[in-house]
């Protein structure tokens, strides 16, 4: 192999960035298409903070749908029945699920595992229940309507749907970015040491407790960002953007993308979302195909495809070099494999 | 000079005194060993001193400072490092990016420090890859840094988490039972290293089964049963007293010591 | 245009809860629309001198609105639809965001929420009357005999909630007195009989009630089994003729709710009872979920012969208030509309509702409906 | 008789053991003597059933068990104590070892035949027979392991290092164990980084390193071999 | 007074339901470490298949439900082969999702066959009994007897049969287990026929005094999730304890504070225990 710096994981970011630029160009103004895109970049945020404290932290947090709700509903309202502009309500939305994450998180980090798990879906419940039956201020299931488009810049009119898309878009390079930067970072490898070993990382002076808050608060924030974005590009809102439903298909969506890879959430959103409409067709029948569909990609692929990706080029770049020892490079690729490969016949 | 003091230090755990009242003193730059018979309280000793469990009663000084009930990440922060009874790794990731991970409590740069690339950051990482293959030289395995961790043998494994603890910069480090399943020649090569990590400024506790090891290592002996202290001193007052030898080492140890 | 929608083909859009816990009601809606298509076929329809086959194309959006919305919009773009049907109303909110300002198709609204006409959305039809129609000649007729004391016993959700506060608010305005609010969740209750015998317990003379009709059924007959003999009142979505197949009809005694389909003589009404069982289930009885958007579809179809016109929603919009005389009898089932509001309301200014006596005789009363 | 022959296996398609070949003859205690990660668990973990090998076979008193499942190999009458206990922890000392007649549970008299006999071998574990498992010490722990292999009447027992972590009093204590056992008429198949102590209980030894058998004889011929003297003796 | 002793045996009656549902659950968690987040819909199912042999057969009520655990155990045992063995060694995230796809795919099949719409079972066992002058109707005094009988069996089979102690073994080591000679895949399979056939019997039970729709299992899977949790996951005597703690709770919270109340308390709980102890109310703490 030769010396160039060529590296097929930056090739596949530049790829996948470009597909999403170029997209709405090949579509010839069909609006649907832009929809379920733009809608689907709302989620790719909202998962990459799932990917931080669930793919970096292996925490998974069941409450991500409720903290992507109470964006929805922060500019939502804000935006409605208070008369705000949509940008001072982001504003408010992300810094509520951050604090809201941060603060939480210190009860609900206590617990481990499977009790974070069911935890965290208790209080993603408890949010939806809170959206869904508090009348006099979220209209319960009236839902909100009218929600404001973000106020424009220039000639930029984000009523425009591709100028929203592009901001969607930006935003979510944004967060693919952070996720990258923090993987490659002593975070990221803070972050993964706690995922392996709790124990172990407090013995190197980790604070665990803290670090895991942060994440937790990030990811939520993550969450409330998209979820106020989501409500803009919505323009009406209902309790359902709070469901565990929502929280259930992030997590398919991260699972079939990679977890814990910095492309995985984008690519998983969008190959997910474009199954389900692809199978609309079969209305209440598309269960019977998707379901198993769903349960095969976590036996066969559970890496996710990006995560294969990875472990793919990752095998042709150590046949290319010789041996893969000394390489003393970050831990990359490495650390993205979750699927244990123990083959004990038990 | 004294640099850990232990005064009175005992936990419980539902009415077992796991640790009873101990008193402790570890001079800088020696070896301090802690024997005792299985369940004796070494091992929660050691979780005592670094903060793992909170005491019950009694206080730890380190440094002149009370550290009691201090939380890990702070006792390390502080100095002392530890490392496990059963080899504890980050299985997935290579010996480098563990030995790496060390590195942590001494990083000062922050998520926006990794953002936006700062100079402080970069100029970090690559100290922290300084000192990680340094200490990845001193514990003699270099070789193996770009291997999975769980996949290199038992004895590197558990060098692996010696070059971990010591890449936290600690002044005392703590061993629970580092020659454990080891063969007489590799602990002759523990015992060396351990050696060389004294010599290298760094203080040492140490809990061992392997007599031949402590007894040849060790300036101090603490001899814990039922939680509490029955003896202390040199190596050889420790080995002839018969409390220590009828608790712990049985009567035929003297004849086994001496046929080898 | 997409897949299968040639010139020669009128698609009609539909989404609505296909699966999930709506999917019974989504699936009966569906039902109306498509009965009513076969039979539009079946009698061959023509726009400005083309004949023309009508389709229907459903999506299943699990009752949310943003799923609607989406749905709504793969409907009007990717299959051309000019007319999409949502049967809930915060599907239908959504969908209005999207036709007021991206895309256009005319909304075929399945709500009884008066708020989805009080948007001022031009292209919405609302088709099912006001459920504001029924709150006050109800309460009228069950205090007659010095009624005071309502026990409240509605479903959990939004709809119902609204109509709780509406008749909460009819009670009193007579001085009646309001017991406390047992609302539940039909969906997810387990047992009935606790909130039933708390209600109970405050010995209420008339119960408010509803929500889908089986589990309202069950729900009456733990009332009459802990031995309630007073009334109920029922909301509109709890159908007498599908309750009566799920409890004992005796138990259904003394109640007001809305008028059975079968018992309308609209030209039409047998007609469609006859396909109904023949086509789609001889299991369940014909509800006005049913009925009324059979009804509507045939409006829909009949605009857009008028209008000439099978893509311009806004003319399609414009031409019901001729279509609406213009539609064939046997399309006139069960209280066929007499006229549009400028709001968008398709109104029949003879509606009524039934009381079931305390013989198990339906009575009918006439309701007035406010203005808008 | 344990008849293994060219036996490899190991993790993520990477072998450890390599064609390995070792004899356990009945009644006798044979010993195999390694560094660490020389492979002596995995051969272990291999014999009986817990890890698939990637050829090679193992044969038992002429019944083949490669490719039997863990739970078939314990009841052809081989028992293995693994590395690490693997105790019920949470349950009384009695039922970890009811549990280890879980095998021979159609035959009610000689499970508690066996319960006498392992109360007998291991007194202390009668005393203790109604506390949970894990709140024994290191060395009592391994007393259950042993003692719950036994419950399932090997006529070859595995034991794989079980001296690890025991102080020195009880590593005497449970090696003496082990002999008794053997002069019971049990076969075993020891591993023991004591190779002193285990030499001499043993009739025949192994040496294994990085994966391979390198020496192999009787217990005298092995203590008197300088390698191993130097290697394993620290002399 | 009359509305209290009413209340306290709806109480129970839920709460027996509750507890043959979290049972299975619980067993699968503490054998497999799964949270089986499809543990609701095959409650549903077992309603449905019994609804099938009452109604559609027309075999006897006790036969059907019988028949009905029967054929999900089976089914049970399937889920395990064909999802969850295969993903044994997955981590917990895997586990959820399978389950999420199994549950769409049964909700869908149950739609399929049966229709959306509500259906309705009765029971042979109708009428009421007044105690201290509240109305229990027998049905009610039925789910709880029969749920005391259950328990105790299982209760009895789990501590005392040694096949129920392969259960008990596998849960604190698979390892350790194989070595004794217990099959940890036969074991599995066991627990999921088990824990599918508890719920068919909770469903069969409690069918009569509601419906039957594709979706009834939802609301299930959720409080049995807060019951296996305040009771601690994997604990048989927790799962029960949890399971008529919470119905009564949700039962007197609807009755004395408000209806919306009740159905948040299931949430409250877990929160509430969780914060408090982060390992549920029954389980032991584990040295490092
Ligand atoms: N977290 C805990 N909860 C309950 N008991 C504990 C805990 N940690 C330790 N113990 C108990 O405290 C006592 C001392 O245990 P410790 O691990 O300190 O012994 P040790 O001296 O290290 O023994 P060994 O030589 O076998 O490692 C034991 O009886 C042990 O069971
Ligand atoms: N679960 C595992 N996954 C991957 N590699 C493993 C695993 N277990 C052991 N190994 C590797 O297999 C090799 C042989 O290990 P094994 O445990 O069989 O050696 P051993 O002789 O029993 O050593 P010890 O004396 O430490 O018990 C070692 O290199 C080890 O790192
Ligand atoms: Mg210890
Ligand atoms: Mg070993």
């Amino acid at each position: 192999m030769t010396t160039s710096t060529f590296s097929p994981q930056r090739l596949g970011t530049l790829l996948v960035a470009l597909a999403l630029l170029l997209a709405p160009l090949t579509l010839g103004g069909q609006e649907y298409v832009l929809r379920v895109l733009t809608v689907g970049a709302t989620y790719a945020i909202a998962v990459y903070g799932m990917n931080l404290i669930l793919g970096l932290t292996g925490q998974l947090s069941l409450a991500h749908g409720g903290f992507f709700g109470i964006g929805v509903y922060i500019v939502g309202l804000l935006t409605t029945d208070y008369d705000w502009a949509f940008w001072p309500s982001l504003l408010v939305a992300v810094v509520v699920t951050a604090l809201g994450g941060f603060v939480s998180g210190v009860v609900a980090l206590r617990t481990r595992e499977e009790y974070f798990a069911i935890f965290t879906m208790a209080m993603g419940f408890i949010i939806f229940l809170v959206i869904s039956r508090w009348e006099s201020v979220t209209h319960a299931h009236s839902g909100v309507s009218g929600v404001k488009f973000p106020e424009g810049f220039g000639l930029l009119d984000f009523s425009e749907p591709i100028v929203m898309y592009y901001l969607v878009l930006l935003f979510l390079l944004g967060a693919a970015y952070v996720t990258h930067a923090v993987r490659r970072s002593g975070i990221g490898r803070t972050l993964v040491a706690i995922r392996t070993s709790e124990d172990l990382a407090r013995s190197i002076g980790i604070n665990v407790g803290l670090n895991k808050q942060l994440a937790f608060a990030a990811s939520t924030t993550f969450a409330g960002l998209a979820g106020g974005l989501f409500a803009a590009v919505q323009g009406f809102v209902g309790p359902s953007a709070a469901s565990i439903d929502l929280t259930f298909e992030m997590l398919m969506f991260i699972l079939v993308g990679g977890l814990g890879t910095v492309l995985g959430p984008v690519v998983g959103t969008f190959i997910v979302l474009f199954l389900f409409e692809f199978f609309q067709d079969f209305e209440a029948y598309r269960f019977l195909v998707l379901g198993p569909i769903i349960v095969a990609l976590v036996i066969f692929a559970p890496r996710g495809i990006v995560g294969y990706l990875n472990a793919f080029v990752g095998k042709l770049r150590s046949r290319g070099t010789g041996a893969g020892t000394g390489s003393g490079g970050p831990p990359e690729h490495r650390s993205s494999d979750t699927a244990t490969d123990v083959k004990e016949t038990l | 000079m004294t640099l850990l003091e232990v005064r009175g230090l005992g936990k419980h755990f539902s009415g077992l005194h796991a640790v009873d009242d101990v008193d402790l003193d570890i001079s800088a730059g020696r070896i301090t060993a802690i024997i005792g018979p299985n369940g004796a309280g070494k091992s929660t000793l050691f979780n005592l001193l670094a903060g793992f469990y909170r005491p019950t009663s009694g206080t730890v000084r380190f440094k002149d400072r009370d550290i009691t009930g201090m939380s890990p990440h702070r006792t390390v922060a502080h100095g002392i490092a530890r490392t496990f009874q059963t080899t504890n790794l980050f299985e997935d990731a290579t010996v480098l990016d563990n030995v790496l991970s060390g590195r942590v409590v001494r990083s000062h740069s922050t998520v926006f420090d990794a953002v936006l690339r700062t100079p402080r950051h970069r100029r970090e990482e690559r100290l922290n890859l300084d000192k990680a293959m340094a200490a990845l030289e001193f514990t003699g395995i270099s070789e193996y840094r770009g291997e999975i961790a769980s996949s290199v043998p038992q004895e590197v494994q558990k060098r692996v988490s010696i070059a971990l603890a010591l890449a936290t910069e600690p002044e005392l480090l703590l061993l629970d039972e580092p020659a454990a399943g080891l063969t007489e020649e590799e602990t002759g090569g523990f015992a060396q290293l351990i050696r060389d990590i004294v010599a290298d400024g760094v203080t040492v506790g140490l809990v061992e089964h392997r007599m031949s090891m402590v007894m040849s290592l060790a300036d101090h002996i603490l001899v814990l049963d039922h939680g509490k202290e029955i003896a202390a001193g040199t190596p050889e007052t420790v080995r002839t007293d018969p409390q220590v030898i009828e608790a712990y080492l049985g009567a035929d140890h003297q004849e086994q010591e001496g046929a080898g | 245009g997409g897949g299968g929608s040639g010139s020669d083909t009128i698609v009609i859009g539909y989404s609505g809860p296909l699966s999930g816990g709506a999917a019974a009601y989504g699936k009966n809606i569906q039902d109306g629309l498509q009965l009513a298509i076969d039979e539009l076929n079946n009698q061959g329809v023509t726009v400005d001198g083309e004949q023309y086959r009508v389709e229907l194309r459903s999506l299943d959006d699990q009752y949310a609105p943003d799923a609607a919305a989406t749905n709504a919009q793969r409907l009007a773009e990717q299959d051309d639809a000019a007319v999409v049907f949502i049967p809930h109303a915060g599907g239908i909110q959504a969908a209005q965001e999207l036709n007021s300002s991206r895309t256009e198709f005319l909304l075929g609204a399945y709500s009884s929420d008066p708020k989805i006409v009080e948007q001022g959305n031009e292209l919405t039809m609302m088709i099912p009357p006001s459920f504001e129609s029924y709150a006050e000649p109800f309460v009228d007729k069950l205090t007659r005999n010095g009624e005071s004391r309502l026990g409240l016993l509605g479903t959990a959700s939004e709809y119902g909630q609204e109509w709780t506060k509406l008749v909460t608010q009819e009670w009193k305005s007579r001085g009646g007195q309001v017991l406390s609010d047992n609302s539940i969740d039909y969906g997810t209750v387990s047992d009935f009989a606790g909130p039933v015998s708390r209600t109970l317990a405050e010995n209420p003379d008339v119960i408010f009630l509803g929500g889908p009709s089986q589990p309202t059924a069950v729900i009456i007959e733990e009332a009459r089994r802990q031995g309630y003999e007073g009334s109920f009142l029922l909301m509109d979505q709890a159908k007498f003729e599908e309750m009566e197949e799920f409890t004992d009809p005796k138990n259904l005694n003394d109640a007001i709710g809305v008028k059975p389909v079968r018992n309308y003589d609209d030209p039409g009404t047998e007609d469609l009872l006859d396909a109904y069982a023949e086509k789609v289930t001889k299991k369940r009885p014909v509800t006005s979920e049913v009925a009324l958007n059979y009804q509507s579809a045939a409006i829909v179809v009949a605009a857009m012969e008028q209008a000439g016109s099978i893509d311009d929603p806004t003319a399609i919009r414009e031409a019901i208030p001729d279509a609406i005389g213009e539609v064939g009898e046997q399309f006139h089932v069960s209280g066929f509309p007499t006229e549009i509001t400028d709001a968008g309301h398709l109104r029949n200014q003879d509606l009524e509702a039934a009381y079931r006596t305390p013989d198990g005789e339906y009575e009918y009363l006439p309701i007035e409906q406010p203005d808008e | 008789m344990l008849t293994v022959r060219g036996l490899s296996a190991g993790y993520d398609a990477v072998d450890v053991l390599h064609a390995v070949d070792v004899t356990a003859r009945a009644g006798e205690l044979t010993v195999v003597l390694g560094a660490n990660g020389s492979g002596k668990t995995t051969m272990f973990r291999t014999i009986s059933g817990i890890l698939r090998p990637s050829a090679g076979s193992v044969e038992f008193d002429g019944t083949r068990l490669s490719g039997l499942p863990a739970d078939g190999i314990v009841k052809a009458g081989l028992a293995h104590c693994p590395e690490g206990r693997h105790l019920f922890a949470k349950m009384p000392v009695e039922k970890n070892l009811l549990l280890g007649g879980y095998v021979r549970r159609r035959n009610r008299r000689r499970v508690h035949e066996l319960l006498a006999h392992v109360y007998e071998l291991f007194p202390v574990l009668h005393d203790k027979r109604h506390h949970p498992a894990g709140t024994l010490s290191g060395g009592q722990q391994q007393m259950v392991a042993i003692a719950r292999a036994l419950m399932s009447d090997p006529s070859l027992l595995i034991l794989d290092e079980p001296s690890m972590g025991l102080a020195p009093l009880v590593t005497a204590q449970v090696l003496d164990a082990v002999a008794q056992i053997n002069r019971d008429g049990i076969g075993v198949l020891l591993a023991e980084q004591n190779a002193q102590a285990a030499l001499r209980i043993a009739h025949h030894g192994y040496v294994l390193a990085e994966g391979r058998v390198v020496l192999s004889g009787t217990a005298t011929d092995l203590l008197d071999d300088p390698e191993v003297r130097e290697a394993y003796l620290g002399v | 007074m009359t509305l209290f002793i009413q209340q306290l045996f709806d109480g129970l009656a839920l709460g027996g339901v509750y507890c043959l549902a979290a049972i299975g659950l619980t067993l699968i968690f503490g054998v497999l470490r799964i949270p089986n987040l499809a543990h609701g819909t095959l409650y549903m199912l077992g309603a449905y298949v019994t609804y099938f042999f009452l109604v559609t057969v027309g075999v006897p009520y006790v036969a059907a439900i019988g028949l009905a655990a029967v054929v999900l155990a089976v089914i049970g045992v399937l889920l395990e082969r064909v999802v969850f063995h295969p993903l044994r060694n997955a981590p917990h995230t895997h586990h959820m999702i399978a389950a999420v796809g199994a549950m769409f795919f049964f909700q869908a099949v149950a739609q399929a066959i049966w229709g959306a719409d509500f259906r309705r079972m009765d029971s042979p066992i109708s009428g009421s009994v007044t105690i201290l002058g509240a109305q229990i109707s027998w049905q009610r005094i039925v789910i709880v007897v029969t749920a005391v009988i259950v328990l105790g069996l299982l209760t009895w089979f789990i501590k005392r049969s040694i096949h129920g102690q392969t259960i008990e073994a596998i849960e604190q080591d698979r390892t350790g287990s194989s070595l004794v000679g217990i099959s940890p895949s036969r074991v599995s399979m066991l627990t999921f026929g088990l824990a599918a056939a508890l719920a068919t019997v909770a469903a069969g039970l409690v069918a009569p005094i509601n419906l039957l729709a594709p979706t009834m299992g939802d609301a299930l899977s959720l409080k049995v999730f807060a019951i296996i949790i305040l009771g601690g996951l994997g604990s048989l005597p927790g799962a029960i304890v949890g399971g008529f703690t919470l119905a009564l709770a949700e039962v007197m919270t609807s009755t004395y504070v408000s209806a919306a109340a009740g159905e948040g308390i299931a949430f409250a709980v877990i929160v509430l225990v969780l914060a408090i102890r982060p390992t549920g109310l029954f389980a032991r703490a584990v040295q490092r």
